[in-house]
């Protein structure tokens, strides 16, 4: 860490400590949240573009067919991927995605697969056979907090995904027979610890400066939680990121719900 | 999919109602993104197509740094989801190629030799993907150079031509593309009036190639008027800004 | 294998006779392994995790180093045989997550800001795998690191704790985690008692978290006292040797 | 780049500006071109060597039972990989092909595959079963021109390809019957411009201190081009060299025929 | 080479070529070797812990139903890995198997394979499915001598190896039925030379000083040897070391099959 | 492919009609390449291996260099079309190891001290293949590095005999090789009359095993011979061309 970064580090949690962000939001407000729905909707079979702040992730559905695990022969399958793209940051390599693509993609994983969103039991097609649901995350812009940008984007995608025709074992590309089953809607939402504060929806500044990060993502209950950084969290650190978690969910789940 | 089954052009008209010598519609949009120095984003018939450019920066491995001039890097990457059959994330044989000719398009105009040592990267990504993404990349690419402040010679518009049911076409769409006989995309430096990328397959005799390759530079010329038009209003939006 | 097979819990008792508060059996050995600067060995119902650390030493590569302190590097690595379908050699997604997770708590005790720019590995590995894994690991690793004399400011204990069959139980066994409707693996700084490590995955209500929260708290206490003891009888043996 | 380098460039330039070439070569004159056919025909169901001045390519042709495409479930498969091998260059590494070696893959690849030369159809075996053409291009020495060389090897070791045997279900190693079916002659030919100067078969110096590379891949008509190189063309240079394309495409195609 | 392991070298050297081992050990004499089976048993088919001097490395067995081989489909397949895991060295890297481990993997396998140890005959199932035997070689702690702990991890541990039971297609995990059919016992024994000098199974600090190794598998016949190391033998010395191997392989088979 | 289905052996020939102690017929080419610093192409009955050397040379990467001597790296790489089952190109288990042992031959006779902290790489290429490979790979490899002008004490030459229906013979080929119960290819340094590589799998007594062992080794002193007039004949068209 070079002396610049440290006092920059330093002012912002000055600053919070104040009681202040340097975008002179309040601890428990999320930047502005843009979610435009069917972004790419042309090729992908569901996709959902979030702005949140100055962060910018895409996601895209794609529905193949293919084989079940063999754990759930009657379960459709879902595979989530995230790639930090290197246009989206100056920090970002070409190349296999690292431990902060796959925590991204993991932590998305569990909020949806935990709450049941995806009724895979309905996307059986015939012994050996089932759909396959990726899920790829695509950062275009890193402003801060991917894992609430690339989760929101996600479950919006899904909520929207239509399912391609299958006739005679085969997917009909361009044509579509109804809705991906989702019957639920789960939002992760999280928090930072900086000093003895903790405030939602950290900025790039603010995930720099911070000592500890919590996800939890929600639906009617609890579905995942991640803690992150190398700080440690009280137990009522962790308790007031699950109510403000919880708080916030219901209404960004709202705003996805009403696409 | 059987050739025949698609009657590509019907009445002089294409499948999306084009001419001939029609292009697709095309946005161009400057300054897309926060985080690249540069960036474009265009939209070009169904294609949507982003561009960001990071540099001049230090280079990195050390053995690629060149003392008289800087090393332009440039990655295309498609989606998974910028097409219908999703695609495996990583680079492909196809990308690696594009990538290559485009860097070499865009060394042909970027002032490398300003920056000696350094690494200029852009990074072209399908978001859409239908036919001509080449173009679309490159069209984008050399704008947000442009919006990075990196100087330049002058812009890389692009464009393809291809013939379709025995006509020589202008900007090939997907249906266009994969049922038709041939397809050439280039790119032009607009003042030198010079061909700086250009690739063909598909069957032509030598006559369809000079209409083919006079139909795509003139288009290029058009997206060339787009791209100066874009820029342009990007910079007054900046000074209605400040 | 449905849901509704296996009764997880009959008469209060769980399938391996446990009380919903009780820990499985624990055997710490540290100091198990030659070449490694510093090892411990836990048995932990039927885990059975070795920790190894190397270090402070030179980081490659260059870009890595910090003149302010230490990189600590961790690699959680699962052998193929520690589960009974073979997992392929190598790291998969869920290694690289809890690698980073585990880099990042220990991070929080060891005193990195004395050996500057240095590099301090710790490598995790299961030799045999059921259930709670990360947690044995990072138990493992932090008895490793004092075994290898390195300067940290408390050890890492973790524990897990999960609701199996409606009832909220301390440290998941394979089956519990398997068919159970939700796991809470954590690490605490003891001397501060704050979490350093907590991941989730499951149904919970708020109040269930909370008692989940201290039951597994409680639970990594136990943990704790269990690997002083074991680093105290290690110096013991030492002085004995002596 | 060193001094030496940009010295060396400058000589070049200003002897092709002179009319000049160093190895005494007219400006449209390839180098000796040797193709031996067969050259590793104990094991290869085709192979062809071609020298061509200091550039030694050798291409073996495998040929499998396999999996045809979807999109194309009557057709045999043809796959075409370069390695440039380290022996054949001090600036060639081991590891997975580059930029270059695609490259020449890729330009190979377009003139055998839009001309059709291999009849495709006919490998058609049995549902979902059909020969699989593997074409393996081998740079043993780099002596400039690699696309043109590859090219030149690829064709003539398919237009001399045997068909195993394939009898219950297995191929029999060894064992031939009949020839692929290969219906016309695709030859890539690779001209530079250095100076305003249109040469054919540059030499490894010509390629270095070329401004533009174009390939023009012909049979009776113009089936793939590429231009290669951070320099610029102009029409006219691109008609001079479709027309020395065409010219010793035919020339170069009656020796393959001929083998 | 810096000039401290020079003269550590050197001084191996005269202590041996002075009749010396530094651990005080005879030429002829192992170094203590604990063999422990069913170490991981809970899991595992197999598995073996062998403690030999410092050098401690674990063999898991894993079982799974596969496809044969083609040219041999009537039998089982066996397949070796080893992972020379960095906990093991300072000197060992994560990522893919480098020279030294593959070494390891493929010594161990020619031994077995070559004595046929294994009944691969026995492990047909059904036209195209048999079981495919994975032997995962994890090094643990690295003393010297990799090859013969290896060696004798694996076939301590494939002796011991339970068949999972296989009902209705399916592998049922944690139910047995009889064990693995292993029809002999190979044992790898490796010597090193040091000045004129054979002494049989180096520690590292012999192996750092050695010129030449020599890894001889037995049973009643030779099955597999490997010459390491750039230096060179007599015939003589490759003899003694057989008469060695031979020797020592037959006390070390006794223990492995008394376990 | 039972092994009873074919005679190796009948009255006494093999089943190219070779005797017991024949080689197959071997032709060594001298400078063969002309961007590799030294090279050599030999056939070995139906084998054609072709071997190029680079170096000394600056070694990458750089933690490989060592202040006392040259580093040699050998890569020996099997063409996808050198065998009838076409091979996946890049490296197997099997090259890997290869490459060790044969790296380790050439630096036993290269005077790797005179070029410290260099790199010397030998590349063999094997373009056709029907056994023995290693051993014409690396007889190839000793003549390219003299060609090359590189200081060695010796060459390399090498050999393998097996044990074929009962019988010790020279040089197996490919059904041989297949079929028979061992193969045994080893190096030699021929002035020392030492062994530098040795291999061994199958069954074998220790009294065939030193008759084979033997056989090779005599096998190798006539390669021996080849290499060196090869080598002799290489010079001598040196001077004519000069």
């Amino acid at each position: 860490m070079d002396i610049e970064a440290c006092l920059r580090k330093d002012y912002i949690t000055n600053q919070v400590n104040d009681g202040k962000r340097l975008d002179g939001r309040k601890f428990d407000e999320y930047r502005d949240m843009e979610i435009e729905k069917d972004y790419v909707g042309e090729k992908a079979c569901g996709s959902a573009l979030v702005r949140l702040g100055d962060t910018r992730i895409l996601v895209g559905i794609s529905l193949n067919v293919g084989e079940p695990y063999p754990d759930a022969p009657e379960s459709g399958v879902m595979t989530i991927s995230t790639e930090l793209r290197p246009i989206a940051s100056p920090n970002f390599e070409t190349g296999p995605p690292g431990g902060e693509a796959i925590e991204v993609a993991r932590v998305v994983d569990r909020g949806i697969r935990e709450s049941n969103a995806i009724e895979t039991e309905k996307l059986f097609i015939e012994e050996n056979k089932v759909w396959i649901v990726f899920v790829d995350i695509h950062a275009l812009d890193h402003g801060g907090n991917l894992i609430d940008a690339s989760g929101v984007a996600a479950i919006a995608a899904l909520v929207n995904t239509r399912m391609p025709k299958y006739e005679d074992d085969q997917v009909i590309r361009g044509e579509w027979k109804g809705k991906l089953p989702v019957k639920c809607t789960p939002v992760p939402c999280t928090s930072v610890k900086i000093g003895d504060n903790i405030l939602i929806d950290p900025s790039m500044d603010e995930e720099y400066a911070m000592d500890a990060r919590l996800t939890v993502t929600t639906t009617d209950m609890m579905n995942a939680m991640q803690k992150g950084g190398q700080g440690t969290l009280k137990e009522e650190d962790i308790l007031s990121a699950v109510d403000l978690s919880f708080e916030k969910g219901k209404e960004i789940r709202k705003v996805i719900e009403s696409l | 999919m059987a050739k025949d089954d698609v009657e590509l052009i019907k009445n002089g008209k294409r499948l999306d109602g084009r001419k001939f010598d029609d292009l697709r519609k095309i946005k161009i949009e400057v300054g897309v993104l926060k985080r690249a120095v540069g960036s474009a984003y265009v939209e070009w018939g169904k294609n949507k197509v982003m561009a960001g450019v990071y540099g001049p920066r230090e280079l990195h491995p050390k053995y690629l740094r060149d003392p008289t001039k800087a090393h332009l890097r440039c990655i295309y990457n498609l989606a998974p989801f910028s097409v219908e059959d999703r695609k495996r994330p990583g680079p492909d044989r196809r990308s690696v190629e594009i990538s290559k000719v485009s860097a070499e398009a865009l060394s042909s105009v970027v002032m490398l030799e300003k920056y000696p040592n350094a690494g200029i990267d852009v990074f072209i990504e399908v978001l859409q993907a239908d036919a001509g993404t080449r173009c679309v990349g490159l069209t984008a690419a050399s704008v947000a150079l442009a919006d990075a402040g990196i100087p330049m010679r002058d812009l890389v518009p692009a464009c393809a031509a291809g013939k379709v049911s025995g006509e020589i076409v202008l900007d090939l769409m997907k249906e266009e593309d994969n049922l038709g006989e041939c397809d050439l995309p280039l790119a032009i430096i607009p003042r030198k009036k010079e061909i700086v990328l250009l690739q063909m397959d598909g069957k032509l005799t030598k006559d369809e190639f000079k209409k083919a390759c006079g139909l795509a530079v003139d288009g290029a010329m058009k997206v060339y008027e787009m791209q100066k038009e874009a820029l342009l209003s990007s910079i007054n939006n900046v000074r209605i800004e400040e």
